[in-house]
Parts: structure tokens; C-alpha cells; sequence
């Protein structure tokens, strides 16, 4: 595919702990349109976010990428030397804007600084023009360029959100991963953040992954919906799809699990037990020991993923054809 | 004989209390001091406090579920805690029905606070609160802290059994573990009593702090954002143990939550605040289908929802700015500098708004607002 | 503003420190030095020769009494308890200690307590500034380096080269510098405080600074010795709790030169804390470097401590004990202000 | 009651789980245990008495001065005299000697003669520190005529010097060869002695030491100590002349100060080093244990006290701890003990008073978070009483740190009082390493190279410092997991 932006391939990253291999992230694929959004979602602990470390080779130890292939423009990252990295896909082509703000900004620079670092040190630019362009950017975000000067603890949690976004449009990059952005934010600057992001969104031409716990934040942004159950994607597909028709049992329940604002007042579903330790996950579909429409195959096999409609990818026996 | 008069006067707001109110609360205020440099005490500076709760007032029914919403720092939170007595108040006064038994031990201690069947919780001091706490009972945000790390969950279960000296004999508490756990879905109770906290997932310890609420038999439980730090399917999962065990028990809660769309799932009535105040109150969907105040319609307009349409429209959000410090309250309705309605109608409101404070009126059946908008309106 | 606000609040805190200290320290003195008084006055008083019209014993006994008293009220020994003690502050805090019994001040040979003290108040602080700067110099490069190696043999080293020297008297290992360097391979002098007699001799200022070279560099060595692992170990811990936090991982994602990331965001954040810590530990160890002064007899505080000890000069422990304590106190003002300056935080508050 | 007797039971198991992984931990119990064995079994080990006649040089006046330990043979080829003390007793059969020999000679009307031989095989290359020979005779009380004796000395190689020559005595002699005059300069008797080997004119008999000439071979170079070692039996006979007949020996004793004397030697007293480094360890655990106990627990509950109660109860305290907190502990301890010259007692005192501040400000800390945890706000909405949730939530949340930090101050607090010790302000009474060292520097032990005597004590400050740091550290790891890593 020609716009094609980035394609992971059974990307597989691994926490060595004292306890034992944690699986996080196990056979993990997806690709990604050139300006296109996708949501990355699941139940905390399911390593959405060690997906989002992993495509910036940026897994925190003991964790570390034991398998699989993430290309951006056919360079794998996975492979990359550490020096490369830097050099040529870190916030020049990939950046992050991360969960928590707050705790993404050093205490003692101020955030102009923080935000300009990168352009002294990618594009080169000397001290004077990159305050220019922070200036820009602080604006374009919505802010008062003259909070460059102050320090994160004088911002509220709304302004810095929006101070890490601006920090991550500072080289126009391709990709931006949005780990829980509206996290511990209120509803309304929540709202704000959102609609900031779309309108950054279309006015930049940028692809974007989301990764939220919270579908409802999903829908507000994302063309793709990936949901990940125990460390693996269990349904792929476009979000007018997966919203209305879910395929795999977990993500149907997942929906039914959200209560709505309007329309009747359904009962709520919940998916009994909890999540595996992904230690010792279960042998065959990982989702089977909690799963409404188990099949006796399910215990043995992992489902493969199959092509159900047009780029509606999921996994699950129920809809392979045996 | 002016004894009598304020006697009777005392307990006017209690005799009014309809036959099904559980608990009344009247024009209540927390205000925290804030500390005073030396400057400020040599100057002989006024005082500032931090004023999260700043007078309100409502009545909550018997097995209802009353629902306070708010963002954060908007004083739900403190006021559900000021019911509890657990933080000072600066005034303003609860009135609560409680159980016989209780009255009857209140009567002999603090017999000033008891009025037939009716306690001004508000009138008993701190050391003999202990029969009061029997009957209310809280349930925290944070399963991960509201447990105690280095307790089993048996001896964090025994604990209000102890100090309430309910189980003379250990079977006998024992006993009462065993049912409480039950009664929240930790079935079989042998596997969790001797577990440690940690060794539970967050919707396990979340069942603990509720079986840890319930074990004393309580009539009100004041549930602070339970299920906000919990994955959807554990939040439903509590919704509907929280539900089930209303009904079983006839239970009263004050739910506080900073989500409508979980506010309408479980309550009856819904109060939205804003910065220490009650700015609307109303039943669940009313409040969401018909809004009356600027700030509850914006609150409604922020919420996400999960309808993939949502990406390819702008959300709407009437309101500007961002929340003023609880230290700087802002004359008059304390919302109008975020206001868009007030923009809207700013001559008509000139002299309203931004001067007096909107009290909460009845704009339409069992539906209150503070907002000069329908106060104003409705008079002209 | 904010800045000049929090430097005086620092200021008051230590003066009122320092007055409380003075105040404890005179109460509990004010005994023991009226007694010496008294015990000179009463030798003074028998050595005087009564006038001759005294005859008799008795009137002889009676005219020396009255002396007594007369020096008594002159020294003020028949005021209340309180009013003494008030005056020995007074004095105290005009650097007025008296007049020493038999010890002298280094350079000029004065016996005032408070020459003594200034003469050898520049020695202790030329060490000990220059100590603690090659401790920190070397602490926060090794510190830096353990913290990205955790758990590597230089932070296994370092972690117990911090343990070895929280156990180690640093007089002691004063003492087997001298045995090694001084006695066995007569390396260096063993008791520095000849550097005076070196410097009377020496033609130049060059010849002078090699020669306090010479005579410093053993005592140096030693502090150095024993306080550099524990100061890179506090590094290492402070350090590797900021590394844990979000921003790291932000810069890193930024794509930022590792050197930077550490130096830059890392130490930089890290560096308030340390400052307090290593403060604390560094001035921890100041009791210890005092000895350490009379092991090899550096002409500095400590080695006054250790003469007046032995000989029972009280006026000057006295002495040398208020001016260590302001010594401390203005130390400890002046790390709180170095704090405010890094920290950005503090200010506002 | 058996619901908590479980639990604890259970969290000791977990505890001690846990602290087995760490190594630095159990190397520290270990040398804990080894420290507190010593301690408790010094009295088994050591001569009880030593350390209550420490002070007294006296007690001490049989053992050599400044002697090295005997394991210094180990690394030299030489072979050291070690020390002996040989007794007999005129009255007591069991305490006879055989080399000592007491031989009525002649017995007459109004004298007798007695000769007391005393014998010494001497196998050594090094001679010994010295040689004392005593002896003690009953003498008729109201008598004037005193008894007279001469000295002899026989060498292996047959020479025979008379050390003494009608020397009168009292009631006993004691003499040290290096040092006591006989009558008659000794050194002066050897100088003669050597005038038949070599040229002696202008030796200065000052420069002479006597013990080298004496166990060396005769020739050339003897006096310089350059000629091999003379071994074998050295015989010192005194011929006594007893005026009174019915006078006698009653004691002899012969005691060979070694050249070098037990596992660490001997001070300029000639006190037994080991036994005092022996001592010291319990006064270092006291010292140590009950400073960092005191303080620690002071602190402990003065930080709680002050976080729970907050407000201005909680500003006073905390100012009054910034005041200590603040103060230079050596130089006031200094001042405190120069005008009291207190007790241990006393000084474990002071350095506890100064010792709590830090604890007190950590805790106070710990104390205002833990107030603020959710599960104590549930202990209050349960109803559990102010002092329910001090000493069931808090108290107990804080006592790991406590733990830890009862360990981790031991070092400063032995450090502490070893500097005390070692300026001599310390308390005389107690053997502790400081005072060691205290003494070890007032007689110049680095300039004279005495290094047994400045090594042993240091190590010994070290290894208990070490010993606390490690057991701390590794509770501090296990208990106060944030530092895992």
C-alpha cells in the first residue's frame, strides 16, 4: 500500500522478572495509514502501553523486544541500532505525548526549554529561532506563547497536557502515540484536550495512535479501532465497524460493559473472572476462560486471526472456517 | 422560657423532616484555614480559607441513591465526608434518622443532639461519635489504598467488629467475615480471608472495602467514586453488586462520581456542584435529558460517548475558561465568568449575576437550578 | 523577591538556631567558669600584700575579704545566675571569650581565646572546603556512573565503599595515613603544624603555597578518603529515583544524546536533594574531621580543641564551640539557599 | 489473640524469606551473632580481672612493654621469646617450678646460705623484652642484720657473669634486667664482659641493650646485637647470705617478658591488647545499640506525636527539632564532656539526645502521609479512637523504618564515642576502643611504628559499624520495598 505509514509485524516483547517472562506484548501486527488514527484499546495491564514503548524501541527494563519486525517506511525499528534511533525516528518521525503530564516534564527546565530541546537537537536550530517556533506551537495549541518562560508546576493539568502535545509537534512528525492523553483530566478540559487533537489532527495531515482504556475517547478520534485482550489484538478493524457490529465476543462485552449518557438505561454486562497472568497465560484462545460462547477448541488452539470484512480483522474460532 | 423557643427552634428543621428522609443536610460549610505566614499574622491579616463546601443543603430519602457530580475540587468528595463527620465543619448542620438502638445510647450521652428519632449529627463531639459511625459508612475510590497493606483481609474485615465489640468470641466474628464476603461475591471466603490485599485484583479489593462498609449493617453508605479506577467490566460488575445489596439491604447511598453516565446508571437523584455549591438537582434522566443550568449543560456536552460518529463532528462545550481556586470564590453566581449564557444575556444579567448569588430554586416539577437565568426570567 | 524572602527566612532560622545553642551552651558553662574566676581571684587576693597598718590576723583576714568581694563585684560573680549567663552571651556574641591560661594562638602567640580561634579558624576551612570540593567532584562522577551501571561491580564498589566509610573513624585512618605515608615511607610530614615553622622560611608566596601543599595534602587525602563513597553512593540513590521517573523516559523518547538526558535533565533535577544530602553527611562528618585535625596536628580547629582539652582550658572549648556551631549553622543556612536557587519549586512557595 | 500471633508468625516467616536473599544481611547477622557470642563469652575468653585493673599499671608490671603479637612469626624467619613466668612458692609444693631451685647451701650458727637458681632455656632469636627475677624472704622483724646476696649469671657457652655482688636486701628483690640497677649497673657488667671480645673503649653503657648482649654469642659485634643467638640453658643464681638463720626464701619467681606476647601484643603498659579489644565489643554493641535504640525510638514517637497531631502542637515540636536537628553534635558532646568527664552511661545519653532529630522529621513525614491514607480515614469512619489508629495503622506502618534505623545509626553512634574516647573524654572505667586509641596516642604508638595497637581497635569500629550498615541495609531493603530494585 502506497500510503502506508507503519507496519508491525508479531512484534513480541517480553518483562523478564524475578517472577517469571511476562508476555505483554505477544504477536502483536497492525498497520497504519499515512494520516490515519487508530485507537489501541484494553483493559489495563492487557500492554497497550508497552506496544506503544515498543514501536519507539523505548521498552523500560527488564522489558525488552524479543521478536517481530516494526517498519516505518520499510526501516525496522525493532532492529535498529540505539544510535539510529535517535538520530533518525525519535520525535523527528515518531513522538509521544504521554499518560500523565505532569510527570513528563522536568521539574527544573522550563517549558519552553523542554519543548525546544528537541529542535536544537534534531533540526539544529539555534536557541533564539527554536523559541520562535515554541512560541508557534504553544499558540497553535492553544496557549499563551508567554508560558514558555514558567515551570511545569506553575501550569494546571490542562495546560501541561496541552504543553507535552505542543512538545510533540515540535518536528512535524509522521507518527504521534497519545498514551491515555485525557488521563486524570476533568470531563471538560478533556473535552478541550480531544477536540485539540482532532483539530490537530486534520490540520497537520499526522497519523495518530491512541491508546485509551476508555472506548467512549476512542470513538471521539479514531478511524481504526485495534482492541488488545491479554497481550494480543483479538479484533482489528474500521471504528464504524467495531462500534456498532464487535465481532469478538470480548469487545462486544467490553461495549455492553459502557454505561451510556442516552437512550434507554440497559443493563450493564460484565465479563466474569479477571484477566490471565500473563506469566502462565491459558493454552489456546486467551480470552476462552472468560468467554460467553467458549467452544471446546478454544481451550486447545489459538485462534488465528481472520479477515471477516473489509480490513475487519478478528480473532476468534467462532468465525474460522474449520 | 427563651430556653424552650431556641430549643424548639433547634429542632424545627428536624420536625420537618418527611417520614422517608434519611438524612438532612442544612446550609453546610467545610472551610479549610489556610495557613497564615508570619507576615499575615502580624499584619493581622483576616483568615482565608479554602471553602470546598459552601452551603448547601438537601434531603436524601431512604433507600434512594443520591448522586453528587462534579469535576474535581468542586467539594463532593468533602461533603460526603463532612456527613460522615470526618472532616471539621465550619457550619451549618446534618440531621439523621437513626436506628433505636442508636437514640437510645445517644439519648444517655448526648442527649442536646437527639430529638425523638432524629440525630444533629452535627451536634455530637468527636469522642462520642462512635454510634453514629455504626450506622454510615464509606466506601473509598482507591481499592489499592483503602486497605490496609499489612492487614489480612480477615483482620481488616474484624476491625469495625472490634471496635464496635460486635462477636464476643472470634468464631462468632468469624463467623460474620464469612457471611460478609459472601454477601459481596468472594465466594468461596476461606480463599480470601487470609490473603493479603495485594494479592487481589482491583475488583476483588473493591468488594472487600464494600464488605468492610456492610459488615456493621449500615443504613447509609457514602460511596466516593467507587468504581472510577476500575477497568469497565469491573465497573459494571460493582455497579451491580452495589445495586443488588441496596436492594437486599435497604441501603441509602450518596453516590459520589465525577461521571454522568454512571450517575444516571445507579441514582435516583442527581446533584451537580460546582466549586462548593449544589447548582442543579434533579432526578437522574431528567437532569440529563432537560439541563437547565449553563454549567450541567456543559458538563453534559464534554462526555464522551461510544458512538463512532463522535470523530468526524467538533464537540460543542459551552464554557470558557478554567475552574477559579476554592480560595477565590468569585462574587455572585460563582459561575459567571465561565458562563456562555451569561455572554449571551449579559445586559439582562448585568446586575444579577455577577452581584448576587443564585439560590436553588424549583424551575420546573422535583427540578432546582441556581441561575438567575430562570430566576430572573421567570419573575418578568 | 521570592528569592531575597526565602534567603532571610533561611537567615532568621539560623540566628535563632544559633541563639538557642549559645544560650544551652553559656547555661551549662557559666558554673564551671565562675568557678575558675573565683579560683583566680583567690589566688590573686593571697598574694597581695595587706598594708602595713593592718597588724593583727584577724584584721589582716578580714581586709582580704573584703578584696575578694570587691574583684568578685568587679567580675560580676554576684549577680543572679540569669544576669551571668546574659552576660557570657554578651560576650560570646561579641567574640569576647577572655583570656586563654597557658594556651596560645598559632601565628602570633596571643593569648586572647578569640585569636586563637581566628588563627586557626582559616586552616579548618581551607581543608575542609577543599575536601568537600574534590568529595563532590569525584562523588557525583561516580555517583552518575553507578546509577546507570545499578547493580554492576562499580555500584557493588561504590555501594560498599559508602558502607565502609559510614564505620570508619577518619582519625583512625588519619592514623594509618601517617604510619604508611609519614613514618614508613616518609612520604609526609607527620605533624603538619610545623607547616609554620616551614613558612617562616619560605622566600616566596609559591614557595608558601607548596609548602602548605606539602603539609595539607595528608590530612586532605584522608577526608577525601572516607567521605567520597558515602557521597557517591547518596548520589547513585537520589539519582536512580529520578531516573524511574516519567520525564526520563520523555526525554529518552525525544530522542536526546544519553549524556544529555543524564546530565541534563537527570543530574539536574537530582541535584537540590543532593545538595541537602551530601550537606548533612558532609557536616556529619565534620565532627569526625576535627579529630581527624589533631591526628595530624593541621593548626586548624580541632587541633585547638585538643590542646585546650588537655590542658583544661575552658574558656577556650567554650569559644571554639560557639564559633563551630555558627560555623555549622551559617553552613547549613547557606545549603538551604543553594537548594531554593536549584529548585525551582521553592521559590513560590 | 491468635489471629494477630498467626499473622505475626506468618510475616516473620515472610520476613525471613525474604532477608535470606539478601547477602550483605546474613553476612551481617552472621558477624552480629560472632560479636554478640564474643561479647557475651569474653570472661571465658579473657582474664575477667583485666578490665577492672585496666588502669592499674601495677597489675600489668609481669608483661612485656610494647611487645608485637606472636603470630608475627608467621612472617619472619625469627623466632620470638615468648613469655613465661616460672614461681616457687616455699609453702605450696604444687607452685614449685622445676626451673626454679632453691637449695639450703650451708647452715651455721648465726647464718645460712641459700642458693636460688633459676633456669632458662632459651630456643629464641629474639631475646625477650625482658627478664624480671623477684624474690622474697621472711625476715625476723626486730633484726637489723639483713640478708645480702650476690647474682650470677651462666650462659650456655659457659661464661659466668655476677650481675649483683653483695647486695643487701630487705625483705625482697625485684629486679627487670633492662632496665633495674643491681647494685651496680648491669650494662656496665656486660660492657666488661664484652671488653674480652671486642674493643669496648668509649662504648657509652647507655647504648648498650642489655637482653641482645646477653642471648647473643660472644664475639665480635655482640654488643651491636650483630652476633647470631646464643641458645640454650641460661642459668641466674642467687647465693644468698642469711644473717638470721631463721630467715628464708619464702618466693622466686622468674619472669621472662616476651619478646612478643599474645594473639595482638601488649601496650606501653603492657597491657594484653586482645583482651582489650575483647572488651571493647561490648562496650560497642552498649554503646551502639542502646544510642541508636534510645534515639531512634525517641524520634519515632516525638515524629508521630507531632505529624498526628499537626496544627501548632505539630509547629513547636517541629522548630524545637530544627534547633537540635541543627546543632553539631562532636563539638558540643565535646563541650558537655569537658565540663562533666561523664559515665558511658551519660554519654550514651547525650548522644542520644542529639541523635533523634532526623528520625523524628522522617517520621513525622511518614506519620502526616499515613494520617492521609484512605485505609486510616476508614479506621476513623469505622470509629476506631485517636489512639486505635496511632498504635494499630501507624505505630506498626513505622516500625520497619525504625528497624532499619536502629542498624543503620549504630555506626555514628560508636564512631561518635570512639572520637570522645580518643580526645580522653571519654569515661575511664570503660575499655573501649577509643580510649585504646586514646592511649595508643598519647604514647606516640605511629611515631614508635606500634601498629598492633592502632590497627586492632580501628578494624574493630570498622567491622561493628560495617556489621550494623550491612543488617541495616538489608532490613531497610526488605522492609521498605521503594528501594527495591
Amino acid at each position: 500500500m502506497a500510503d502506508e505509514l507503519l507496519r508491525v509485524e508479531n512484534l513480541k516483547t517480553y518483562f523478564y522478572t524475578l517472577r517469571g517472562v511476562v508476555k505483554a506484548v505477544d504477536n502483536v501486527s497492525f498497520t497504519l495509514r499515512k494520516g490515519e488514527v487508530m485507537g489501541l484499546a484494553g483493559e489495563s495491564g492487557c500492554g497497550k502501553s508497552t506496544t506503544a514503548y515498543s514501536l519507539i524501541n523505548l521498552v523500560p527494563p527488564p522489558g525488552r523486544i524479543v521478536g517481530g519486525h516494526v517498519y516505518l517506511d520499510g526501516m525496522d525499528l525493532a532492529q535498529m541500532s540505539e544510535h539510529e534511533l535517535r538520530r533518525k525516528v525519535r520525535w523527528k518521525r515518531i513522538s509521544m505525548v504521554f499518560q500523565g503530564a505532569m510527570n513528563a516534564l522536568t521539574p527544573v527546565y522550563t517549558v519552553g526549554y523542554q519543548i525546544a530541546e528537541p529542535m536544537i537537537y534534531h533540526a539544529g536550530m539555534d536557541k533564539q529561532k527554536a523559541m520562535e517556533r515554541v512560541e508557534e506551537l504553544l499558540s497553535l495549541v492553544g496557549l499563551d506563547p508567554g508560558i514558555a518562560k514558567r515551570y511545569p508546576h506553575e501550569l494546571s493539568g490542562g495546560q501541561k497536557q496541552r504543553v507535552v502535545i505542543a512538545m510533540a509537534l515540535a518536528l512535524n512528525p509522521d507518527l504521534v502515540i497519545a498514551d491515555e492523553p485525557t488521563t486524570a483530566l476533568d470531563v471538560v478540559v478533556q473535552a478541550q484536550i480531544l477536540n485539540l487533537l482532532k483539530e490537530l489532527q486534520r490540520k497537520l495531515k499526522m497519523s495518530i495512535i491512541l491508546i485509551t482504556h476508555d472506548l467512549s475517547i476512542i470513538a471521539e478520534l479514531a478511524d481504526k479501532v485495534a482492541v488488545m485482550y491479554a497481550g494480543k489484538i483479538v479484533e482489528w478493524g474500521p471504528a464504524d465497524v467495531i462500534f456498532t457490529e464487535p465481532k469478538h465476543p470480548y469487545t462486544q462485552a467490553l461495549l455492553r460493559a459502557i454505561p451510556r449518557l442516552r437512550g434507554p438505561i440497559d443493563k450493564l454486562i460484565w465479563i466474569p473472572g479477571t484477566p490471565p497472568d500473563l506469566v502462565a497465560p491459558p493454552p489456546g484462545c486467551r480470552f476462552y476462560p472468560r468467554c460467553t460462547k467458549v467452544m471446546d477448541i478454544c481451550r486447545r488452539e489459538e485462534p488465528p486471526m481472520i479477515e471477516i470484512g473489509k480490513e475487519h480483522y478478528v480473532s476468534c474460532w467462532l468465525y474460522a472456517k474449520r | 422560657m427563651a430556653s424552650i423557643s431556641v430549643e424548639e427552634e433547634k429542632f424545627k428543621l428536624a420536625a420537618e423532616m418527611a417520614a422517608d428522609v434519611i438524612l438532612r443536610v442544612d446550609n453546610l460549610k467545610v472551610w479549610f484555614p489556610l495557613r497564615r505566614s508570619l507576615t499575615e499574622v502580624l499584619k493581622r491579616m483576616p483568615p482565608r480559607y479554602v471553602r470546598a463546601v459552601d452551603g448547601i443543603s438537601f434531603d436524601i430519602r431512604r433507600g434512594e441513591t443520591f448522586c453528587l457530580v462534579g469535576e474535581s475540587g468542586c467539594g463532593k468528595t468533602t461533603t460526603g465526608k463532612a456527613i460522615l463527620r470526618l472532616v471539621d465543619i465550619h457550619s451549618g448542620r446534618t440531621f439523621y434518622r437513626a436506628k433505636p438502638e442508636t437514640v437510645e445510647e445517644l439519648a444517655k450521652t448526648v442527649p442536646s443532639a437527639v430529638h425523638s428519632d432524629i440525630v444533629e449529627v452535627t451536634a455530637i463531639p468527636d469522642k462520642r461519635l462512635k454510634p453514629i459511625r455504626r450506622e454510615m459508612q464509606m466506601i473509598y475510590q482507591d481499592p489499592f489504598g483503602s486497605l490496609n497493606p499489612r492487614f489480612k483481609i480477615k483482620t481488616i474485615l474484624e476491625e469495625p467488629l472490634l471496635i464496635h465489640k460486635i462477636g464476643s468470641t472470634r468464631d462468632e466474628r468469624e463467623e460474620l467475615i464469612v457471611k460478609a464476603l459472601e454477601s459481596v461475591r468472594l465466594v468461596p471466603p476461606e480463599d480470601f480471608m487470609n490473603r493479603y490485599p495485594h494479592q487481589l485484583s482491583g475488583g476483588q479489593r473493591q468488594r472487600v472495602a464494600i464488605a468492610r462498609a456492610l459488615i456493621l449493617n449500615p443504613q447509609l453508605i457514602v460511596a466516593d467514586e467507587p468504581v472510577s479506577m476500575l477497568d469497565v467490566s469491573i465497573r459494571a460488575e460493582i455497579l451491580d453488586l452495589m445495586i443488588e445489596l441496596q436492594k437486599r439491604q435497604n441501603l441509602t447511598y450518596i453516590f459520589i462520581t465525577h461521571d454522568l453516565a454512571v450517575a444516571r446508571y445507579i441514582c435516583d437523584r442527581i446533584a451537580v456542584m460546582y466549586l462548593g455549591k449544589i447548582v442543579e438537582l434533579a432526578s437522574g434522566t431528567e437532569l440529563i435529558e432537560k439541563p437547565y443550568h449553563p454549567y450541567t449543560k456543559a458538563l453534559i456536552a464534554a462526555i464522551p460517548e461510544p458512538d463512532p460518529s463522535n470523530r468526524l463532528r467538533m464537540r460543542v462545550v459551552p464554557i470558557k475558561g478554567e475552574v477559579p481556586s476554592a480560595v477565590n470564590i468569585p462574587p455572585g453566581c460563582r459561575f459567571h465568568p465561565r458562563c456562555v449564557a451569561f455572554d449571551e444575556h449579559k445586559e439582562a444579567l448585568k446586575d444579577m449575576c455577577p452581584v448576587h448569588e443564585p439560590p436553588l430554586v424549583e424551575v420546573d416539577k422535583n427540578h432546582y437550578a441556581a441561575c438567575w437565568l430562570y430566576e430572573t426570567f421567570k419573575k418578568s | 523577591m521570592g528569592l531575597a524572602r526565602f534567603a532571610s527566612v533561611q537567615i532568621i532560622n539560623a540566628l535563632i538556631v544559633l541563639l538557642v545553642v549559645l544560650f544551652i551552651v553559656t547555661a551549662l558553662f557559666t558554673n564551671l567558669a565562675d568557678q575558675e574566676k573565683k579560683a583566680a581571684i583567690e589566688e590573686a587576693v593571697a598574694q597581695m600584700k595587706p598594708p602595713a597598718s593592718l597588724k593583727t590576723k584577724a584584721e589582716i583576714q578580714k581586709w582580704k575579704e573584703e578584696q575578694k568581694q570587691i574583684l568578685y563585684e568587679r567580675e560580676g560573680l554576684t549577680k543572679p545566675y540569669w544576669q551571668r549567663v546574659f552576660g557570657y552571651m554578651v560576650d560570646a556574641l561579641e567574640l569576647n571569650f577572655g583570656e586563654a591560661n597557658h594556651m596560645a594562638s598559632f601565628k602570633t602567640q596571643s593569648k586572647k581565646v578569640s585569636r586563637i580561634i581566628l588563627e586557626a579558624l582559616p586552616n579548618t576551612i581551607i581543608l575542609f572546603t577543599t575536601a568537600t570540593l574534590i568529595v563532590i567532584a569525584i562523588g557525583i562522577y561516580l555517583g552518575m556512573k553507578a546509577a546507570r551501571a545499578a547493580g554492576k561491580l562499580l555500584d557493588r564498589t561504590i555501594s560498599f565503599l559508602a558502607m565502609l566509610s559510614a564505620s570508619l573513624p577518619m582519625w583512625w585512618v588519619g592514623m594509618l595515613m601517617l604510619l604508611l605515608f609519614s613514618y614508613k615511607l616518609n612520604w609526609f610530614p607527620s605533624n603538619a603544624i610545623d607547616v609554620y615553622v616551614a613558612i617562616r622560611h619560605a622566600s616566596n608566596i609559591l614557595v608558601e603555597l607548596k609548602d602548605w601543599i606539602y603539609y595539607m595534602t595528608l590530612p586532605l587525602i584522608t577526608v577525601v578518603l572516607v567521605s567520597f563513597g558515602g557521597f557517591a553512593y547518596v548520589t547513585r540513590n537520589i539519582v536512580l529515583g529520578v531516573m524511574n521517573e516519567d520525564f526520563v523516559m520523555a526525554a529518552r523518547a525525544k530522542g536526546l544524546p544519553e549524556r544529555k538526558v543524564i546530565y541534563g535533565h537527570v543530574l539536574r533535577t537530582a541535584s537540590p536533594p543532593i545538595v541537602t544530602m551530601s550537606a548533612l553527611s558532609i557536616i556529619g562528618s565534620l565532627g569526625g574531621a576535627i579529630i581527624t585535625e589533631t591526628v595530624f596536628g593541621w593548626p586548624g580547629m580541632g587541633r585547638v580543641y585538643w590542646v585546650a582539652i588537655q590542658e583544661n582550658e575552658t574558656a577556650v572549648i567554650l569559644g571554639e564551640t560557639f564559633v563551630t556551631v555558627f560555623l555549622f549553622v551559617a553552613t547549613i543556612a547557606l545549603l538551604n539557599f543553594i537548594y531554593g536557587l536549584l529548585d525551582p519549586r521553592v521559590k513560590v512557595g | 489473640m491468635s489471629v494477630t500471633m498467626s499473622e505475626w508468625a506468618y510475616k516473620l516467616r515472610n520476613f525471613w524469606r525474604e532477608f535470606k536473599r539478601q547477602k550483605i544481611g546474613l553476612l551481617g547477622l552472621a558477624l552480629l551473632i560472632i560479636l554478640v557470642v564474643l561479647a557475651v563469652a569474653a570472661p571465658l575468653i579473657v582474664n575477667p580481672d583485666y578490665e577492672k585493673n585496666w588502669n592499674l599499671a601495677e597489675y600489668w608490671k609481669d608483661n612485656p612493654i610494647d611487645a608485637p603479637p606472636c603470630w608475627v612469626q608467621i612472617f619472619s624467619s625469627k623466632k620470638y621469646a615468648p613469655q613465661r613466668v616460672y614461681v616457687w612458692m616455699s609453702n605450696d609444693t604444687r607452685k614449685q617450678s622445676p626451673n626454679i631451685k632453691v637449695v639450703l647451701v650451708k647452715k651455721g650458727r648465726g647464718y645460712a646460705i641459700y642458693n636460688v637458681s633459676m633456669h632458662y632455656n632459651y630456643l629464641w632469636d629474639v631475646p625477650p623484652n625482658n627478664i624480671k627475677l623477684e624474690l622474697y624472704v621472711r625476715h625476723k622483724t626486730n633484726s637489723t642484720k639483713y640478708p645480702v646476696f650476690d647474682l650470677y649469671l651462666t650462659r650456655p657457652d659457659g661464661a659466668v657473669l655476677k650481675l649483683a655482688n653483695r647486695q643487701s636486701m630487705t625483705t625482697n628483690i625485684t629486679s627487670s634486667l633492662s632496665s633495674m640497677n643491681l647494685g651496680r649497673d648491669i650494662r656496665s657488667i656486660l660492657l666488661e664482659f664484652a671488653s674480652h671480645y671486642v674493643n669496648t673503649t668509649g662504648v657509652q653503657p647507655s647504648t648498650i641493650k642489655p637482653l641482645q648482649v646477653i642471648f647473643s654469642k660472644a664475639g665480635k659485634g655482640m654488643l651491636a646485637g650483630k652476633t647470631p643467638p646464643l641458645k640454650g640453658e641460661y642459668t641466674f643464681t642467687f647465693k644468698i647470705i642469711f644473717t638470721e638463720p631463721s630467715d628464708k626464701v619464702v618466693e622466686a619467681r622468674m619472669v621472662i617478658m616476651g619478646s612478643c606476647y599474645g594473639l595482638l601484643g601488649t601496650d606501653a603498659l603492657g597491657r594484653d591488647l586482645f583482651a582489650g579489644i575483647i572488651f571493647g565489643i561490648k562496650w560497642a554493641l552498649i554503646i551502639g545499640v542502646l544510642t541508636s535504640v534510645i534515639s531512634v525510638f525517641t524520634g519515632v514517637f516525638y515524629g508521630i506525636a507531632s505529624g498526628y497531631a499537626g496544627g501548632w502542637t505539630d509547629e513547636a515540636l517541629m522548630r524545637l527539632d530544627q534547633v537540635v536537628y541543627s546543632m553539631p553534635v562532636l563539638p558540643l558532646l565535646i563541650l558537655m564532656a569537658a565540663i562533666w568527664r561523664p559515665s558511658i552511661w551519660l554519654i550514651i545519653l547525650f548522644l542520644a539526645a542529639f541523635g533523634w532529630p532526623g528520625i523524628a522529621i522522617v517520621t513525622r513525614s511518614m506519620a502526616l502521609q499515613l494520617k492521609e491514607e484512605l485505609y486510616v480515614e476508614a479506621a476513623k469512619a469505622m470509629g476506631a479512637s485517636g489512639w486505635r489508629i496511632v498504635f494499630r495503622y501507624i505505630v506498626p506502618q513505622t516500625m520497619p523504618y525504625a528497624f532499619a534505623s536502629i542498624a543503620l545509626s549504630v555506626p555514628g553512634a560508636i564512631l561518635a564515642e570512639a572520637g570522645l574516647s580518643y580526645l580522653g573524654l571519654g569515661d575511664p572505667l570503660a575499655v573501649t576502643w577509643g580510649k585504646i586509641l586514646h592511649d595508643a596516642s598519647m604514647a606516640n604508638a605511629v611515631l614508635n611504628n606500634l601498629w598492633w595497637w592502632v590497627l586492632p581497635p580501628g578494624l574493630m569500629i570498622a567491622l561493628v559499624g560495617l556489621t550494623f550498615v550491612f543488617l541495616g541495609n538489608a532490613l531497610d531493603r526488605v522492609l521498605n520495598p521503594r528501594l527495591q530494585r
